[in-house]
């Protein structure tokens, strides 16, 4: 009855990283191009663990950066310390996945923290509250000096690297499309589709809602500290409520409920936004004239209108790719 | 602290709640309208100071001395400018999703208000960067028994007042409040009354973003400061004081904005990064114990 | 004859409005139980009530003996009461089987970590599910329906996938709100065969809120009717269709 | 004729709710609509007044041609619609929601004239004109909704189940008020599931089936098709 199927998503990603890899040894891909595929990945990790919150179990989430914020503040302090009792420790990726796994598991615990809110308030009302956490965090952030204050916390090793930000991302799709095919799962669905009668054929709700939020701000933590260790900086302004929205545009842009087109978004949106930085700043040299970085948002804040006036069900709809998704046997 | 401290606090709670009501009333009228958090909102408020500072040298160079007239005419321009971006907005965003599921429209709005801060910095005769706020009166201060206050405070309040008295008047008693009601509360009954219901939100998000206009010229006048992202952090602030007095609901918005001012005076004068705070803790408190805010109405779902 | 379900003296406000004024009620086990009354007479809110939605201001409901009063809804439906709702609640996006494979969710043992590894205990357990669920789509002539997206489905066949998902639960009781709202005098009488087979086959104990008389008239075995929240009459379908309280308070001249 | 319905289409989506409905209502006639749940009865009455856009087929309404006009353009015109569930806005007095009803007239007098008449049909409502129309009973809110609808003075009146829910005595009450309304000269279109009731007091009836109109007569004719009498009507 289970014959052994090729696993399909393996193969994609092994022929990914191997291409990627191949390209970058052979130097037709830069370091700056490298860069931006790592920062790609670390919203895929973003934008999929949103997608459990808010694509999964329906609810609504705009604090998103402040778990990944998390994550970066506390496994970014826990690198910077040990680096300062023993500068040999960048060779040791064992020490910085358990930093990278107690930033998520400190992520998770405010994710589970902020899942309680969830237990009451609906939609709207949730958004805001997440929103106000976000801030709250952020605002924390800024007022610990420990941490750097407003100038953020400086130093962090760079640990983070191409294969290790490629794995992360591999395992946080393999697990989240097996939840998501599971029956918990489907209990999460359900609570999106329509939550009273989810709870009348017996889902504890509470327990599924508090779950999503704690996964998903588990997965947002390690992609902040992921993200701290790349670019070797952790700022209070990369977690803000801007940024969450940033990561939102993503799974709507995506498909609201698609893991595949918040890949898919992540990928897009990332090389987007670089690229409109560059071609400003381009346009702004040449013409000679006062064009500013800002005109990059006003580009960005147009699209998000635009996908949601003319595609408001996002790239992919719910529809998942068949690389991703596992087939079902009877 | 003393009690001459006190008073002073009381007085900038309520000129700060002033401002907070008349940012909550635009947010609450459209919730109640179109079930629509409109995060735009507090850039109305932005629209509305600089379209005051615009317009106060236009003014001031034909009617130079005449302070009061020029301050009238201000204000009108920054109430006409608040509502009439607010209607377009609504007219080129919010309506074309009117019958799509709900938060695409929240994220639009989202997209709106980022908009409009970006844009409005990215333009080169506004830019980022902040602008000083002329005296558009001059300022007087005022000794009231034990505590000193400028005009200004005066100015704030009282005009805060009289428009939400209009606004009381215009729900209560008029056919045009009547239909207001009815829209927000049944739009297929209200089309089938012959009550064009594309009308009614728009003159809503009208009078919403003219009160956040006028708001944005008091704002401006009091803080002489103004900002492309200037909204943000008000249009929050008064977002959240609809929210506690329970968002829809006219008199809860009034209420919670008065609330927020009082509090946020109180706990700034205490501790900073408790004045920083106060609002969102006072936001999730409310939230996890009422939920609909104080005198948000508990509507028992249809099952 | 041990009463399933008792409901003893429940009074429930909404505001200062008194929507059920001191409801007792027997529901034996195995019987078809009937409650019937005009609308706004607090029908629903009985079944909120007995379901968790609602907790009520007074009074008291037991389920075999023991006391739910005040128990979350999905732990009142863990213990054996199921529903369907006057207006469908479906699970519109999802298909036909998996709105039934949610209803087996709570009596499925494999944990989160099972389930992402993939573990043959989890494997098989999915396995069963879906054959149990598949056989409750076969009893509903639902097959052929299983991978379409519950929206997709017309009307009749909602109302039939909403008492599947309901029986998924495995219930002892089953509580059917308005089940022939909507339906055609054909899709009545199947209606009636089907409530009675599930009676019979799966041994549940139904409690109905119906206004189509000829299925209260012809599948209860105890009825009860309420107006404003006040029962007015009560006891075997013939008799009640007979009182005059009845007649003026509700059937009108055309009384059964 | 009064309205004229021909091959009209109208979709959700993808989903086509009703795929080719023709009819005709005679002035001063009562015409019902009877079919199953889903046969697409309530789209056809929202594609009439307006609620719902058509994808294709024509609507013409004393002589006009009122394909895909805007509900509240089409108040004025005569059309009167009693959506199903009656959709009384529940936090307006019973008086403000018959006052609403006179949005589109510009005569002050003759709202009063007309919510005096609404008062003279239902006693009811007069007795409870200054409460909330949220609690009023249902049978109440239908005669409430059906006033509404005199006071908006259309030439026809579009009803929407509005037996649904109600006791069996209301029932007989409201087919007997649509008989009277129908009798100082009001058209009625009777969109019913209580097919019996509708085809006693209807001069003519058309079945809808899956979203096409498949069998039409006179009441009479169509009280005594088989097909109606096994399917609709339960002999």
């Amino acid at each position: 009855m289970t014959k052994v199927k090729l696993p399909k998503f393996l193969i994609a990603s092994v022929v990914f990283y191997a291409i990627i890899e191949a390209l970058f040894r052979l130097e037709v891909l830069n370091g700056y191009i490298l860069h931006i595929i790592n920062q790609s990945l670390i919203f895929v990790i973003l934008a999929a663990s949103l997608n459990l919150i808010n694509g999964i179990t329906g609810q609504f989430s705009l604090g998103h950066m402040g778990f990944a914020g998390v994550g970066a503040y506390v496994s970014g302090t826990l690198t910077t310390i040990i680096l300062k009792l023993n500068p040999t420790v960048t060779s040791n990726m064992g020490i910085f996945v358990l930093c990278l796994l107690a930033g998520g598991v400190a992520a998770a615990f405010i994710g589970f923290l902020i899942g309680f809110p969830s237990l009451r308030l609906k939609g709207d009302y949730l958004a805001i509250v997440t929103l106000g956490f976000g801030e709250i965090i952020r605002t924390v952030f800024n007022n610990i000096d420990y941490v750097g204050g407003p100038r953020g916390l400086l130093g962090i090793p760079k640990f983070s690297n191409f294969t290790l930000i490629f794995i992360a991302a591999f395992l946080l799709i393999v697990i989240m499309r097996n939840i998501i095919q599971s029956s918990h799962g489907r209990a999460m669905l359900s609570i999106r589709e329509n939550e009273l009668a989810a709870d009348l054929v017996g889902i504890n709700t509470t327990q599924y809602k508090v779950m999503a939020f704690t996964i998903g701000a588990f997965f947002a933590g390690i992609a902040g500290g992921l993200l701290a260790h790349l670019i070797q900086l952790a700022h209070p302004t990369q977690f803000g409520f801007i940024k969450s929205v940033e990561v939102l545009i993503m799974i709507y842009a995506g498909g609201v409920g698609s893991m595949t087109g918040s890949i898919i978004a992540a990928f897009g949106l990332t090389f987007l936004s670089e690229g409109l930085r560059i071609g400003i700043r381009a346009l702004a040299d040449a013409t000679n004239l006062p064009i500013g970085g800002e005109w990059r948002m006003v580009i960005y804040s147009l699209l998000l209108i635009f996908i949601m006036l003319f595609r408001t069900e996002g790239l992919m709809g719910t529809k998942e790719s068949r690389i991703i998704k596992i087939e079902e046997a009877d | 602290m003393g009690s001459i401290f006190n008073a002073q606090q009381i007085v900038n709670g309520l000129q700060v709640g002033s401002i907070y009501a008349l940012i909550a009333l635009g947010y609450t009228m459209v919730y109640g309208i179109v079930r629509l958090i409109n995060f735009a909102h507090g850039d109305f408020f932005m629209i509305g100071a600089y379209a005051a500072y615009g317009s106060f040298f236009i003014f001031n160079s034909m009617l130079a001395g005449k302070h009061g007239s020029i301050a009238f005419l201000v204000l009108i321009v920054s109430m006409l400018a608040g509502g009439l971006i607010a209607m377009l907005a609504n007219q080129l965003a919010y309506k074309p999703l009117r019958y799509k599921p709900k938060l695409s429209s929240l994220i639009t709005a989202i997209g709106v208000s980022m908009f409009l801060e970006y844009f409005f910095s990215a333009l080169p005769m506004i830019g980022p960067s902040y602008r000083s706020f002329p005296d558009i009166i001059p300022k007087v201060q005022i000794s009231l028994g034990s505590a000193t206050i400028s005009n200004y405070v005066v100015i704030d309040i009282v005009v805060a007042a009289v428009l939400m008295i209009g606004l009381t008047f215009l729900v209560r008693k008029t056919a045009l409040g009547k239909a207001m009601r009815a829209v927000s509360q049944d739009k297929d009954a209200a089309r089938l009354m012959g009550i064009d219901i594309e009308k009614v939100i728009g003159f809503t998000f009208l009078i919403g973003g003219s009160f956040a206009g006028a708001a944005g010229l008091l704002a401006g006048m009091t803080y002489p400061r103004i900002f492309p992202y200037m909204g943000i952090q008000p249009g929050l602030k008064a977002f959240i004081a609809a929210v506690l007095g329970g968002i829809g609901n006219i008199p809860g918005a009034v209420l919670g904005a008065y609330i927020m001012g009082l509090a946020e005076t109180f706990a700034s004068a205490y501790n900073s990064l408790l004045g920083e705070g106060i609002a969102f803790a006072i936001l999730i408190i409310v939230l996890l114990v009422r939920p609909r805010g104080l005198l948000g109405e508990k509507v028992a779902d249809k099952i | 004859m041990s009463a399933l379900l008792s409901i003893k003296n429940m009074t429930h406000y909404f505001g200062g409005l008194r929507a059920v004024s001191n409801f007792s009620y027997d529901i034996p086990q195995g019987t078809i139980y009937g409650l019937i009354g005009p609308n706004g007479s607090g029908k629903t809110t009985t079944f909120n009530l007995i379901t968790g939605i609602y907790t009520p201001t007074e009074g008291k409901i037991f389920f075999q003996d023991k006391e739910i009063t005040g128990m979350k809804p999905y732990k009142i439906v863990q213990t054996g009461v199921a529903r369907t709702f006057q207006n469908l609640r479906i699970f519109s996006n999802l298909t036909a089987l998996d709105n039934i494979r949610i209803a087996r969710h709570f009596n499925t043992r494999s944990g989160l970590v099972s389930s992402v590894l993939r573990l043959p205990s989890f494997m098989n357990e999915e396995r069963q599910v879906k054959k149990e669920s598949r056989e409750l789509l076969d009893l509903m002539h639902l097959s052929s329906r299983a991978n379409e997206l519950a929206k997709n489905l017309p009307y009749g066949e909602l109302r039939r996938l909403e008492i599947a998902r309901a029986l998924a639960t495995k219930p002892k009781l089953l509580l059917l709100d308005e089940p022939a709202a909507g339906m055609n005098p054909k899709e009545v009488e199947e209606l009636m065969s089907l409530i009675l087979r599930i009676r019979n086959e799966f041994k549940v104990t139904v409690f109905l809120i119906e206004h189509h008389m000829q299925v209260v008239m012809g599948i209860c075995e105890y009825l009860k009717v309420i107006d404003f929240g006040e029962t007015i009459a009560e006891g075997l379908p013939e008799a009640v269709g007979k009182d005059p309280k009845v007649l003026e308070a509700y059937l009108g001249k055309r009384g059964a | 004729m009064m309205l004229v319905v021909k091959n009209l289409k109208v979709s959700y989506g993808k989903i086509e709710a009703i795929k080719d409905v023709s009819f005709e209502v005679p002035d001063g006639k009562i015409v019902t609509l009877i079919g199953a749940n889903g046969a697409g009865k309530t789209t056809t009455l929202r594609a009439i007044s307006g609620l719902e856009k058509c994808a294709a087929g024509s609507i013409e309404f004393d002589g006009k041609n009122i394909t895909n006009m805007e509900a509240h353009k089409l108040v004025p015109l005569g059309i009167s619609h009693v959506p199903e569930g009656r959709k009384i806005f529940p936090t307006l007095t019973v008086r403000e929601n018959l006052e609403l009803a006179g949005w589109t007239l510009k005569d002050k007098k003759l709202i009063k004239e007309r919510m005096e008449d609404v008062f003279e049909v239902f006693p009811r409502i007069k007795e409870r004109a200054n409460q909330l129309g949220g609690t009023l009973s249902g049978g109440e809110q239908q005669m409430l909704a059906v006033g509404r609808a005199l006071v908006t003075g259309g030439k026809i009146l579009l009803l929407d189940e509005p037996s649904m829910g109600l006791a069996p005595v209301l029932v007989d009450e409201i087919f007997h008020q649509i008989v009277e309304i129908n009798k100082r000269g009001m058209t009625v279109l009777l969109v019913e599931q209580n097919a019996a009731e509708a085809l006693d007091i209807a001069d003519f009836a058309y079945v809808l089936e899956v979203g096409y109109t498949t069998i039409s007569g006179t009441a009479k004719e169509i009280a005594e098709d088989p097909r109606v009498r096994e399917a609709y009507l339960g002999v």
